[in-house]
């Protein structure tokens, strides 16, 4: 058996794991659970060797290891379907599956008629439809997701860990993959699975391992635990699910103020099927929802950065038509995105410039601008909204994520926008920081911003947003306002138990 | 790591050099060039003399005035291997155009000045629309530059520049000062303002340093690229122009030798091909020791294998003190 | 006929299909510049294969470390250091030819370990650490040998040359001892674990590959390949030069570049060929349209600055087309992921 | 392991291959200089010309003042063939340096059949192969100017002689200076033929004139290369009487100018135009420098184009002619001698050096050149 004890893990100033345990006995499918941010993925890269722990130990069948690389985590026969895929793109289906494992034949030549069986054994065992000389590039997001996982099962685990596999999966491949994993389980492969979807708890797990905030705060066998449990466990709430929409009548939206944006039947293929919103002036929206639900498509997509397949947009009563995100700066929208390393801060840049970049990005190319003027606004710009961060001159990356992501939200409250786009901007950041964040924001509401916030943490949205949008598969499940602001609702829509969505719609 | 007490002192001397050389790039190039400049006289005591400084001073100012360029579009993520090629030409179409009369500077320099123009724009559109690596579309479009001279000149550039021009670069002020300073001073200007006085320069460090949250922050990535491809053709165009007031007659191909040698004195200065990150005084700096490395070879008066060997290994040593790539594990 | 498409519509998503295209138009040019008689006559092509073997195989060395997420402009003067090598062993030392070229081989494998060593190991931008390579082995050479000199024996220099049965041009003994050895390379663990070095180093490392000791291997069969090259560069010649080919570090690049390759992980030894068959086609093209012209008109007096422009103008018109067949290759590749995807959504609706 | 295997299979098809080669009979190659060429005669054209197409090979043409006068030379003397009934064609293809590349031109051109291949090739090897094809289609096969010296070739050479310009430009250097004198020795470049032969003649120079090298230097043939080199030779400070150089005299000249740096007392050697009027630009006022201005003369192209044309009507070379080589076993060159030189006290036709004022200023960048007509070609080297 494979058992981890008071594991511990922090990424700056943000506590992933805080004492989390988890166990895994062969021939058992144990669901790992809970919400974003809640240290269930940061386990699965610590068992994976993506990550080292910080304290705590991992024990396989009762003698303690250590985990130090993706080698030596396979080595303790420990195998893993990624989320974010580890396939190369540009190898072929055949190499992508063994690589790193070919079979050895004559004069040290891979043997590729085995290779060849054993991945069409694979494929066939799977229910992949696929060339096995085809790119990765070249396939469905579903099919490689499906490869992932044959990969993952083809080194024969003794543990086997599926995060989030099943989200990119149509309604057959999940049940391909429950039978597989099934037959994994009759072998006596330990199975950890991780997943959003409630459903497939009950139809496939034995057993439950609930965690919250980096702390495992439930442990129970699926016979003895019902939905409103779990769900209660994960997030501290009863759902209610089918407490009934009378309330409904109530859009919240508020009156007596302009239309900024009005958003119809919006699409975005592939990740946004259909989605309706309206934004007020002065209004805090909030977008709720549980990962890749097509919110972060939706956001750039206004942005200018994402193309729009269907459905209109106006805004401020005219056609939204931003070609780039060069047209939406200009025209008054600013975007804070929650991937700092890849979207929003300039590492090697000062803590000034990174502040000053919006103010930077718009204007004439030759104007004169001293690293005095930079330095004095960006300066202003942090005694105003009173971030406190460290020396102006020093490179961003010096900071940490939560100061990180102050830095990129002072950017864009500096240039005083009309529509201010947030993308998830609290990931990973304290709670302190986060608090000053959403004060900052709800004065720039007061100004008379209007402010579009994606959070993958719905606690916070209650707290600062006027109306919450609930996005599940790529539609709204849900708008939320007013007395509806309940955890209860607002879980119930992000689950997908709202009576919008019949099952097998996009399924 | 090696544990033997004999390399262990060489190896942390090396690795507290190499901290060094990555924190204060530009001091370290100055330290380096003098260093080599120490050397050369201490092996041959007749190098140091008021007249080798002075002409120290001026090669080390033309190789920086060729190398702004090129700091910019590295500084932008980008690579300029036509440097050399719009060098030579430029040398060609002021000899041809001033025919040793030195009324004839200003149509010169407007038609050196459209050429680095058209020559940067092509290498901005080639490497940001069509997305190629730069070195290689760089490399093509100035071959093609230096083909279209030869047809242009028959292979015999023709003129002179003209008198007051050419002391213009070369007199002597005080009889230590080369006239070639007077350009830096309006240059080095320039450039310092292009770099860190305005607008452009601030998106072009941001820019080299993250395209993409660059771009989501509405700066038209593709447009500052090129126009920092065309600030180097027009660089280099006119640095190609005092080249040859040095020089005086043109040649085809006369300066092609430019290209690399920029490219090491800006990374010798601290710009990495990473983008983001460099100074232009650090490409002063790196050309002062390109300049000086040159100078010590020659003042050794060593047979044209052992230079040429020497020079291959003192360019992996600095290289091997800046620059280094992360490792795939960090 | 459908099969036909589809395996049509396979090539057309492969590195090499960008390649392809233009070696194609590049060959046709030169068939319809050269006529086919003339062009598909032996003697003719057994020329094309023995004096352009060097270059083809030093594009195809290249390939193996683009593979692999690296470079080598060095490898152009690396072939004269075979060729000196070889030739100064069997001068000086009164080895055999073959021992001699074994010696040649081994050195370029040497050169190629020690750039490994600056790349990989130490970590050097590869750009510069090839240019400074260059310099290095452009003064051991001359250490070598100090002016050109040497000869091979005959019959080594005229098998060469000669064709096989009549019409089989020998030199492409050298390019199938190549594509052979390349062929089982591909079919180890290495031919796999190159391309996902190249792609994603850390992905590699996550599962259980060195990227640093790939990337010994691809050098030194680099340097293999570079060896073989250069053999096929002294029997062609049949003389040694320390200062030659020095420029095809870039051009080999160049031509990998237009085959299809990336730096990193993507592009097949196919592009390789078709690359460096683009670049001599076009080569050879500008030799017969200057001969075409000289008899058509008379008295034409062309300077050879034409030549040279109108090449390297085709050259970078090529790098351009890259791009844009990469690019329909892209969209084709998003129409059908799209109507595969409706296809689905559709059926399960 | 596998590697081994490999370099067995690689070295057992070489064996094989050179086994299958060997079979083939393989032509005698003769010394002798007239059977070496003697392909028929073509047949006469309408207009009553003889048709001669004329290939012209060259390594490189570009950034070579010296190389684009020797094509226009072949040029011309190919016009002028009209006047001696043949009606020459010219085409021209240069090779860029590149080895393989001109291999594969002249395959070409033979194969296109040229009656005339003159090459001024990339290296003084390497082309054995080429040559003996040639001879087997029986196409005229000349090279020029760059002497090919792989021995047993059996090809005629017409070349200037280089060594003769290091040797000349050293005695004039000792002439002026006496001995004992400093000078500064600037070599083209280390591990190419004609640089090392000129090198060869100036070190004869030097060792008769009793001169002492100071300082040793090379400049690649590079124009910018070589006035940097002598600005950092200045920098160090090296004093000297004088300055050898191997060609490019005057981008050693533009160092002083640039530097303020009192002339030498000598200087040489270099050929073009440019080089003459700096010189009497120099001297004008007083006599302050001396030179030695020598045209390694482009002419030899067309010269070798006349040689060939006689060799076409079927005439034989004389075997008494002054310039064989004596440098090369078994090389069959003619060296031309170096006939358009001038010095400061001794030029052409014993005008002064500043009368010659219009004709250097005419010439430019260009380079003073020579070539043997017809019949001077035809009275000096043939029987």
């Amino acid at each position: 058996m494979f058992e981890t004890k008071e594991m511990g893990k922090r990424f700056d100033a943000v506590v992933a794991l805080n004492g989390a345990s988890l166990k895994a006995y062969p021939g058992e499918i144990r669901a790992l659970l809970g919400s974003n941010g809640s240290g269930k993925s940061t386990m699965i890269k610590i068992l994976a060797g993506v990550y080292g722990p910080d304290s705590g130990e991992i024990s396989v069948d009762g003698k303690v290891v250590s985990i130090g690389s993706g080698t030596a985590s396979r080595q303790h026969g420990i195998a893993t379907a990624f989320q974010e895929l580890s396939l190369i793109p540009t190898m072929s289906v055949l190499d992508n599956l063994m690589l790193g494992s070919e079979p050895k034949g004559k004069f040290g030549m891979v043997d590729r008629a085995e290779a060849r069986q054993k991945v069409q054994a694979l494929l066939d065992r799977f229910g992949i439809d696929c060339d096995m000389d085809a790119y990765i590039q070249t396939l469905m997001p579903s099919t490689q997701t499906m490869l992932e996982v044959a990969k993952a099962v083809s080194q024969k685990p003794r543990l086997l860990l599926l995060d989030e596999v099943t989200a990119p999966l149509y309604h057959d491949e999940i049940q391909v993959l429950f039978r597989i994993v099934r037959e994994l389980k009759a072998d006596g492969v330990s199975i950890i699975y991780v997943t959003h979807r409630m459903s497939e708890i009950f139809e496939l797990c034995d057993q439950v391992t609930i965690m919250r905030s980096g702390e495992t705060v439930k442990e129970a066998s699926t016979n003895e635990i019902d939905l409103d449990e779990i769900v209660f466990h994960m997030t501290g709430q009863y759902p209610e699910a089918h407490a009934e929409k009378e309330v409904a009548g109530d859009s919240g939206e508020p009156t007596g103020r302009e239309v900024l944006l009005d958003v119809r039947n919006l699409a975005i293929f592939p990740s946004v099927w259909d989605v309706n919103m309206k934004a007020y002036k002065g209004e805090i929206i909030g977008i709720a929802g549980l990962q890749g639900q097509g919110q972060p498509e939706f956001i750039r997509s206004l942005l200018g950065a994402a193309q729009i397949t269907g459905g209109s947009v106006q805004f401020d009563g005219k056609k939204l038509d931003f070609k780039s995100p060069v047209d939406a700066v200009n025209g008054g929208v600013g975007f804070v995105s929650g991937d700092r390393k890849r979207e929003a801060v300039f590492p090697v840049r000062s803590i000034s410039e990174n502040i000053s970049a919006g103010k930077i990005a718009s204007g004439q190319l030759g104007a004169y601008m001293t690293g005095k003027f930079i330095k004095e606004f960006s300066s202003g710009a942090v005694e105003k909204y009173n971030i406190k961060i460290g020396r102006l001159e020093n490179p961003a990356s010096s900071l940490s994520g939560g100061n990180q992501q102050k830095l990129v939200i002072a950017r864009w409250i500096a240039m005083n926008p009309t529509l201010l786009l947030l993308d998830d901007p609290t990931k990973g950041v304290d709670v302190h920081s986060r608090r000053e964040i959403h004060k900052i924001l709800q004065e720039c509401a007061a100004g008379g911003m209007t402010v579009i916030i994606s959070s993958s943490e719905y606690e916070e949205l209650f707290g600062i947003a006027d109306r919450i949008y609930v996005f599940f598969e790529g539609r709204v499940s849900d708008m939320l306002a007013g007395a509806r602001k309940t955890d209860e609702l607002l879980v119930a829509a992000m689950m997908g138990m709202t009576g919008q969505n019949k099952d097998g719609e996009a399924m | 790591m090696h544990n033997s007490a004999v390399l262990r002192p060489i190896t942390n001397l090396f690795g507290k050099v190499s901290g060094f050389a990555n924190r204060n790039p530009t001091r370290m190039a100055i330290i380096l060039g003098l260093g080599l400049y120490a050397f050369t006289v201490f092996q041959v005591p007749g190098a140091f003399s008021v007249q080798a400084i002075s002409t120290l001073f001026m090669m080390t100012l033309l190789l920086s005035f060729a190398s702004a360029g090129q700091t910019m579009v590295l500084i932008g993520g980008g690579m300029d291997f036509t440097v050399g090629a719009v060098m030579s030409v430029a040398a060609m179409i002021t000899t041809s155009i001033m025919r040793g009369e030195d009324g004839r500077f200003l149509q010169a320099f407007a038609v050196c000045m459209l050429l680095g123009a058209a020559v940067g724009f092509i290498n901005g559109v080639c490497t940001t629309k069509v997305g190629l690596p730069a070195l290689v579309v760089t490399l093509a479009i100035g071959n093609v530059v230096t083909r279209m001279s030869y047809l242009v000149t028959a292979g015999t550039p023709v003129g002179r520049v003209g008198p007051a021009f050419a002391s213009s670069v070369i007199y002597r002020h005080f009889g230590f000062i080369p006239s070639l300073a007077l350009y830096a001073l309006i240059l080095f200007p320039l450039v310092f303002y292009i770099l860190y006085r305005s607008r452009f320069g601030r998106q072009l460090y941001l820019v080299g340093n993250n395209p993409e949250a660059a771009r989501l922050c509405g700066i038209n990535v593709n447009k500052i690229k090129t126009i920092s491809y065309m600030i180097s053709g027009m660089l280099s165009a006119f640095t190609g122009m005092l080249g040859v007031g040095m020089l005086q007659a043109s040649r085809n191909q006369m300066f092609d030798a430019y290209a690399y040698q920029s490219l090491i004195a800006v990374v010798v200065g601290g710009t990495s091909f990473a983008g983001g990150v460099g100074t232009y005084g650090g490409t002063i700096a790196g050309s002062m020791v390109m300049v000086m490395l040159n100078n010590m070879l020659t003042a050794l008066n060593l047979s044209q294998r052992v230079r040429e060997i020497t020079l291959g290994l003192v360019l992996v040593l600095i290289l091997v003190m800046y620059n280094r790539r992360k490792g795939v594990r960090q | 006929m459908a099969q036909v498409r589809e395996s049509f519509s396979r090539f057309r998503r492969t590195p090499a299909f960008t390649g392809f295209v233009l070696f194609t138009f590049a060959l046709t040019l030169n068939v319809i510049l050269q006529g086919p008689a003339n062009f598909f006559s032996p003697n003719s092509l057994g020329i094309l294969f023995s004096s352009n073997m060097p270059f083809l195989i030093i594009v195809i060395a290249q390939g193996v470390l683009l593979m692999s997420g690296t470079m080598d402009i060095s490898i152009g003067i690396q072939l004269a250091l075979v060729n000196v090598v070889t030739i100064m062993t069997v001068q000086e030392w009164g080895l055999s030819f073959v021992m001699g070229s074994l010696f040649g081989v081994a050195a370029a494998i040497v050169a190629s370990v020690v750039l490994w060593v600056l790349i990989s190991v130490i970590r050097l931008p590869d750009l510069l650490a090839g240019f400074a390579m260059t310099y290095v082995i452009r003064g051991v050479n001359v250490f070598i040998m100090n002016i050109p000199q040497g000869t091979v024996a005959r019959p080594f220099w005229q098998a060469y040359s000669s064709l096989l049965l009549g019409f089989i041009p020998a030199s492409i003994i050298a390019l199938a001892v190549v594509l052979a050895i390349w062929a089982y390379l591909k079919r180890t663990p290495f031919g796999t674990h190159v391309y996902a070095v190249g792609a994603n180093p850390q992905n590699a490392f996550a599962a259980g590959i060195s990227p640093v000791k790939v990337q010994l291997q691809a050098f030194m069969i680099k340097g293999l390949f570079t060896g073989i090259a250069g053999i096929c560069l002294t029997l062609m010649t049949a003389s040694g030069n320390p200062l030659q080919a020095e420029d095809w570090g870039l051009r080999s690049l160049a031509a990998a570049i237009i085959g299809g390759f990336t730096f990193g992980g993507w592009g097949t030894i196919a592009c390789a060929v078709f690359g460096a068959g683009f670049l001599v086609m076009i080569q050879n093209s500008v030799y017969f349209l200057f001969n075409w012209l000289a008899n058509v008109i008379p008295g034409l007096m062309v300077t050879s600055f034409w030549h040279n422009f109108i090449a390297d103008s085709i050259i970078f018109l090529g790098l351009l087309t890259t791009i844009i067949t990469v690019r329909g290759q892209r969209e084709a590749l998003r129409i059908n992921l799209e109507k595969k995807y409706m296809k689905r959504g559709e059926s399960i609706a | 392991m596998n590697k081994k295997l490999i370099m067995l299979v690689l070295a057992f098809v070489l064996v094989l291959a050179a086994c299958g080669g060997a079979a083939t009979p393989a032509a005698p190659a003769p010394a002798d200089p007239g059977a070496a060429t003697a392909p028929p005669a073509p047949e006469a054209g309408d207009d009553g010309l003889r048709p001669v197409r004329l290939a012209s090979h060259n390594a490189v043409v570009e950034g070579n003042s010296f190389r684009i006068r020797y094509e226009l030379d072949i040029q011309e003397a190919a016009a002028a063939a009209a006047d001696h009934g043949f009606a020459v064609s010219y085409a021209s293809f240069v090779a860029n340096w590149d080895a393989a590349l001109e291999v594969q031109q002249l395959q070409n051109s033979i194969n296109e059949g040229y009656d005339f291949i003159l090459v001024n090739p990339v290296s003084v090897t390497g082309l054995d192969p080429v040559i003996e094809r040639a001879r087997e289609a029986g196409i005229l096969y000349i090279n020029a100017n760059n002497i090919y010296i792989s021995p047993g070739a059996g090809v005629l050479n017409v070349g200037s002689n280089q060594f003769e310009q290091g040797y000349l430009t050293a005695r004039e250097a000792g002439r002026v200076l006496g001995p004992g004198a400093r000078v500064i020795m600037m070599a083209a470049r280390e591990g190419n033929a004609a640089s090392e032969l000129r090198q060869r003649g100036f070190e004869a120079g030097i060792e008769e004139e009793q001169l002492v090298v100071v300082h040793e230097s090379f400049h690649d043939w590079n124009y910018t290369q070589a006035t940097e080199r002598m600005l950092e030779i200045l920098n160090a400070g090296v004093e000297f009487d004088g300055i050898l150089v191997s060609q490019n005299a005057n981008a050693l000249i533009d160092a002083f100018e640039i530097t303020g740096t009192p002339l030498p007392r000598f200087i040489g050697y270099h050929d073009g135009g440019n080089f003459m009027l700096q010189m009497i630009e120099l001297n004008r006022e007083e006599r302050v420098i001396d030179f030695m201005m020598l045209s390694n003369s482009p002419g030899v192209g067309g010269t070798a184009l006349n040689i060939g044309l006689h060799q076409m009507l079927g005439r034989e070379l004389r075997a008494d002619l002054p310039y064989w080589s004596d440098t090369w076993d078994d090389v069959i060159a003619l060296l031309l001698p170096n006939s358009i030189w001038m010095t400061y006290d001794d030029s052409w036709d014993g005008r002064s050096i500043f009368d010659w004022e219009d004709e250097a200023r005419r010439l430019g960048s260009d380079v003073p050149t020579h070539w043997w007509t017809f019949e001077d070609a035809g009275a000096h080297f043939f029987y």
